[in-house]
């Protein structure tokens, strides 16, 4: 049965991907990789990666598909045809997977439960981290604690991209077109004053006609707290089941994305401004690096949680619980970070 | 005994609503393919969104007893209902103000 | 014939070579990444068959699992997590270079940027 | 317990966070300019202990080596740590003026947050006992200098970056599955632990196809990162319209440390008696003999000086590699020191380009005229780096490239020994062509406005990197004895 829905899902796939290959309006490509995303998202979970699913699912059918087409936005829609022929492009490809399919021949069969790599470091991982870690969910056990340093560094990966497109892209277009947007604004002050949702719905209607949707706002009004709720939830059940830091720091920011896309990017920008999210950024890996440099403090190595309290255990519940807010803070923040840069800036040349 | 059958009529709903639920995905699928225009084919995405998830979870719910997991689906099939109906329109209400024209009646040149 | 068992890792490998084939053969900036997503995806898809076990279920140990006591690799997941938020944030700084390069030549198509800078 | 191999890493990483908390560009140069010097003081007192006591080992989290990830540093990486702390230490303090005329006034908070990531990032993997904690720190390297190039003054800076990541993730994406197909033939991820299990199980010498296919990626992959010959296309874009100070990093740093990388697979995990160091050599051979040829005659076609020494750059690879490919004591000690040289002289020779571009503006020929009198001591720095790039005996660069000879004599490699010979007369016609322009050409009488000297804070560093070249050129006695060590540790096994 498993490998039923494994074999449709896996031919759903390949027909998403040629699909990609072949289609040329570039919004049909991006949401034809939402697709890929999320049927690789159910695959993940057909072979038990719950965790990486749920990730999966968030970050590349939402975040990634959001940054996508906010830089299509700014950009072209169309791609042209390729001037030259793919000839040489498809001998590589072959070739190289000629190679790959040369090396599977000697893997163990799939979902082999005798291949080496069941038989080494995961067995110590399965059979001993209830009692050396703690939490049940044995991922975030390795995760957080046995390969928690992998974890520092993705998050760190992640502060990168943020600085990396604030360093290029910066906060500033917006601002030279506020001025020009909220000249009119003025002969409408007695609106402004009485609610700024009204004022802005002048200015969506100049940048897109139709955006004043009651129904979504009302609806948006009501979910946005609910997927905050829920992100809180999967940041600190992450022990128990899927979810964790990461996953949870991206479904706050898509409540915050949420917010700016129903009401205005610069209504959302005055809630929560560049500024904090940049010191939640930094606040972010600071209590991971953090947590670390407490454990060297106390005598133990870096990230070593056994000696944060007197019992091991429950210095490691500890230790993971703080490094999972410190992963949730950050992603939460560069996520919007990230949604920010691109969605302040204005289409055309500077 | 008793319970027994409470089980096999239980399964029987399930298969019911199960089947109901495929159906109204394949049509919705369909629908989005064959369908002359936007609205149409809204309609018929909307379907799949709609009707076919609250069959399929409610499939799922039957099964899966008085558990976490029912109050779970639940909570999943209250959110699909109504972010899924909400999506629809924002989608329909952008085509119209973006200037798609629904298809009233039969195009004469086909 | 034992390899029969290894259909898994063919897809995923003929998955990653279409994404790379986009990447390499493409000129359009976005469709460039577009394909290499859908390449790391795919390596993310290779990672997490290997560990797969048949009959495991996924690594929480819990009240339901433990009639199962077996478990699929933990390990790959991990790796994987990891990978996923590698190749958002690798995404995100090449959609940022996109956007700018596109205000500085007024296209994303790699050959119309090529003739604008020999044409200087 | 001695907790300076994390210490290496984690005061550059922790330190880029606060760099950008007070978004003030003096505050986040001084706190990278601490950050830097800090780690090159930790990285010299790591190198003490590994001459005296032997590797060191670390295991982060407190967890033991194939369950948690451990730091492992022997006389190889904690030499490749001193180049790249060593370098960096020098290029802060240049960097204050340099970036100041460069970058945004607004975005150079965010540039030296990048630079130490970026520099954590080379550290990490240099220090790493761990597969995929090597593949995590690659890729914050590499994500990092992607955006850092993109930040170049010139708009081709944007495309050069662009293209990197392309190149530069593709590269990454090949080691992911690289290390996946090892790690699925031994379940561990520990490099020492891999290869332990590789040889217990007796996977290496029964010519498992997993196993090539695993090399040939990783191999692959890491041609890209270092610019091996025919897949080097992104770097002299990168090189040429990156700012001047990351040129100065990445040229002396990054690729040296994706050739740490290559040893450390190729030698630690298979070990030196298989099979497989020869077709490594073999594979490397050809495209290092074609990197120093090619590369060199299409130097000597540049018109743009920094684009002229990222040709050499890639010629300098090709040395390199050929010493590995060499796959003999003294071509391994001929390498590894030849990284040291050539991280010396081309960073020696990029903070020339930078004073110029400082000065004049721009790094054409053309501009080179008359600089010979006008800007002194930079065009005198810019001979004694020609010189060791030549390999001119007194210099850095002679030394090793006299060991690469010998070591290809040592072969019997007559051909390769004239190639090398070769190699190096191209690069005293490529200096040649500006040091001509630089002292012999007239001034043009029409240049009204006077270009004078660089300012003191880019001509220190750049002194210091010219004794560095002097020094080690006559007294070559500490880095032929990290290089010599190093090598004996990768043909030794482990």
């Amino acid at each position: 049965m498993e490998s039923v829905v494994d074999i449709v899902l896996l031919s759903f796939l390949c027909i998403t991907v040629v699909a990609i290959v072949y289609i040329r309006k570039l919004f049909c490509a991006i949401m034809l990789l939402g697709i890929f995303s999320l049927l690789s998202a159910s695959l993940f979970v057909t072979m038990d990666a719950v965790d990486v699913a749920f990730t999966e699912a968030a970050v590349g059918t939402g975040i990634s598909s959001i940054l996508l087409l906010s830089a299509l936005a700014l950009t072209h829609t169309r791609e042209q045809r390729p001037p030259h022929q793919p000839y040489i492009a498809l001998l590589v490809v072959v070739v190289t997977g000629a190679v790959l399919i040369y090396g599977t021949m000697d893997l163990p069969r799939f979902g082999d439960p005798n291949s080496p790599i069941h038989r080494h470091v995961a067995v110590r991982y399965i059979a001993d981290s209830p009692h050396e870690v703690g939490p049940p969910n044995i991922v975030t056990s390795v995760l957080a604690s046995y390969r928690g340093y992998d974890t520092l560094g993705e998050t760190v990966v992640i502060f990168t991209a943020g600085i990396a497109l604030v360093g290029l892209l910066g906060f500033r277009r917006r601002q030279e077109f506020k001025v020009r947007l909220y000249q009119p604004m003025d002969k409408k002050t007695s609106y402004a004053e009485n609610s700024t949702e009204d004022g802005d719905e002048f200015e969506d209607n100049i940048k897109l006609p139709g955006a004043n949707h009651m129904v979504l706002r009302i609806v948006g009004k009501m979910f946005i707290p609910l997927i905050l709720l829920f992100a809180l939830y999967v940041q600190f059940h992450g022990d128990y089941g899927p979810g964790g830091g990461f996953q949870a720091g991206v479904i706050f920011a898509s409540g915050i994305i949420l917010y700016a896309l129903i009401f205005d990017v610069e209504t959302a920008m005055r809630v929560i401004t560049p500024k904090g999210l940049r010191l939640l950024a930094v606040a972010g890996v600071f209590i991971y690096g953090g947590v670390g440099l407490v454990c060297m403090f106390l005598g133990g190595n870096f990230l070593d949680y056994n000696v944060l309290s007197a019992h091991p255990l429950h210095g490691q519940h500890l230790g993971i619980f703080l490094i999972e807010l410190g992963v949730g803070i950050n992603v939460f923040a560069i996520m919007v970070i990230m949604f920010y840069t691109f969605a302040n800036r204005k289409r055309g040349s500077v | 005994m008793d319970l027994n059958i409470f089980g096999n009529i239980l399964d029987i709903l399930t298969a019911l609503f199960l089947t109901a639920g495929c159906f109204l995905g394949i049509s919705g699928g369909i629908g989005l393919y064959r369908l002359p225009d936007f609205f149409t084919r809204q309609h018929a995405s909307g379907i799949t969104d709609s009707a076919c998830s609250f069959a399929i979870l409610f499939a799922l719910m039957l099964q899966s007893g008085f558990t976490m997991v029912t109050i779970k689906l639940f909570f999943i099939l209250i959110f699909l209902i109504i972010t899924s109906t909400t999506a629809t329109h924002a989608l329909a209400k952008t085509a119209l103000f973006k200037g798609q024209k629904p298809l009233l009646g039969r195009e004469d040149n086909h | 014939m034992s390899w029969v068992g290894h259909y898994n890792y063919w897809v995923a490998i003929f998955l990653m070579m279409s994404g790379f084939y986009v990447v390499i053969s493409r000129g359009n900036l976005i469709k460039k990444l577009i394909g290499l997503n859908v390449f790391s995806t795919s390596v993310f898809l290779l990672y997490i068959s290997m560990g797969k076990i048949f009959g495991g279920t996924a690594p929480i140990i819990n009240e339901h699992s433990q009639k199962f006591q077996l478990f699929s690799n933990p390990i790959p997941h991990v790796l994987i997590l990891t990978a996923i938020v590698v190749g958002v944030a690798t995404t995100a700084v090449g959609l940022a270079l996109t956007v700018r390069i596109n205000e500085r030549y007024g296209t994303i198509e790699e050959d119309e940027i090529r003739a604008k800078d020999d044409s200087l | 317990m001695s907790h300076l191999p994390i210490l290496q890493v984690i005061i550059p990483l922790l330190a880029a966070p606060l760099c950008i908390v007070f978004n003030n560009r003096r505050i986040a140069w001084f706190v990278a300019l601490c950050a830097t010097w800090a780690s090159f003081g930790v990285s010299l007192l790591i190198a003490q202990q590994v001459l005296q006591s032997g590797a060191l080992s670390y295991d982060i989290g407190g967890w033991p080596a194939p369950w948690g990830i451990d730091y492992y540093v022997d006389s190889l990486n904690a030499f490749v740590l001193l180049i790249v702390t060593g370098i960096s230490a020098l290029a802060l303090p240049y960097a204050n003026r340099s970036v100041e005329q460069e970058i945004d006034p607004r975005s150079q908070p965010y540039f030296y947050s990048l630079l130490l990531v970026c520099l954590a990032g080379l550290l990490g993997i240099s220090i790493t006992g761990d597969a995929f904690n090597m593949y995590v720190f690659l890729e914050l390297s590499s994500l990092s200098s992607y955006a850092l190039i993109g930040m170049g003054p010139r708009r081709r800076a944007l495309t050069a970056a662009y293209q990197y990541l392309v190149m530069g993730t593709i590269g990454a994406t090949f080691i992911l599955i690289g290390i996946g197909l090892l790690y699925s033939l031994t379940g561990s991820l520990n490099i020492q632990d891999i290869s332990y299990q590789l040889h217990a199980n007796n996977i290496i010498g029964s010519g498992n196809r997993t196993l090539l296919t695993a090399f040939a990626f990783i191999t692959v992959g890491l041609s890209l990162k270092l610019a091996l010959f025919p897949l080097h296309l992104w770097l002299p874009n990168a090189y040429t319209y990156a700012p001047s100070v990351i040129t100065i990093f990445l040229a002396s740093t990054a690729t040296k440390v994706a050739i740490y990388m290559l040893l450390r697979f190729c030698y630690c995990v298979v070990g030196s008696e298989s099979i497989f160091q020869l077709t490594l050599g073999q594979i490397v051979l050809l495209p290092s003999l074609a990197a120093i040829i090619v590369s060199s005659v299409v130097a000597i076609f540049q018109y743009d000086i920094k684009r002229m020494l990222a040709y050499s750059s890639i010629a300098q690879i090709g040395y390199i590699t050929l010493g590995l490919s060499m796959s003999n004591h003294s071509g391994l000690s001929a390498a590894i020191l030849h990284m040291f040289n050539h991280a010396l002289m081309k960073g020696l020779l990029f903070m020339t380009m930078g004073a110029v571009s400082y000065s004049v503006g721009s790094v054409y020929l053309t501009d080179f005229r008359g600089l010979g009198r006008r800007m002194p001591f930079t065009m005198g720095a810019f001979i004694v780096g020609g010189l060791s790039l030549m390999g001119i005996p007194m210099t850095a660069g002679f030394v090793s490239k006299w060991m690469l000879v010998q070591a290809a004599i040592e072969l019997g490699w007559w051909d390769v020994v004239i190639l090398i010979l070769i190699g190096s007369l191209l690069a005293v016609i490529y200096i040649w062509r500006v040091v001509e322009t630089a002292y012999f050409n007239p001034l043009l009488e029409l240049e009204e406005e006077e270009i004078g000297e660089a300012p003191l804070s880019l001509l220190i560093p750049m002194w210091l990197m010219v004794i560095a070249n002097i020094y080690f050129g006559i007294n070559s006695a500490i880095p032929v004895e990290f290089a010599q060590q190093a090598a004996t540790l990768l043909l030794g096994g482990m």
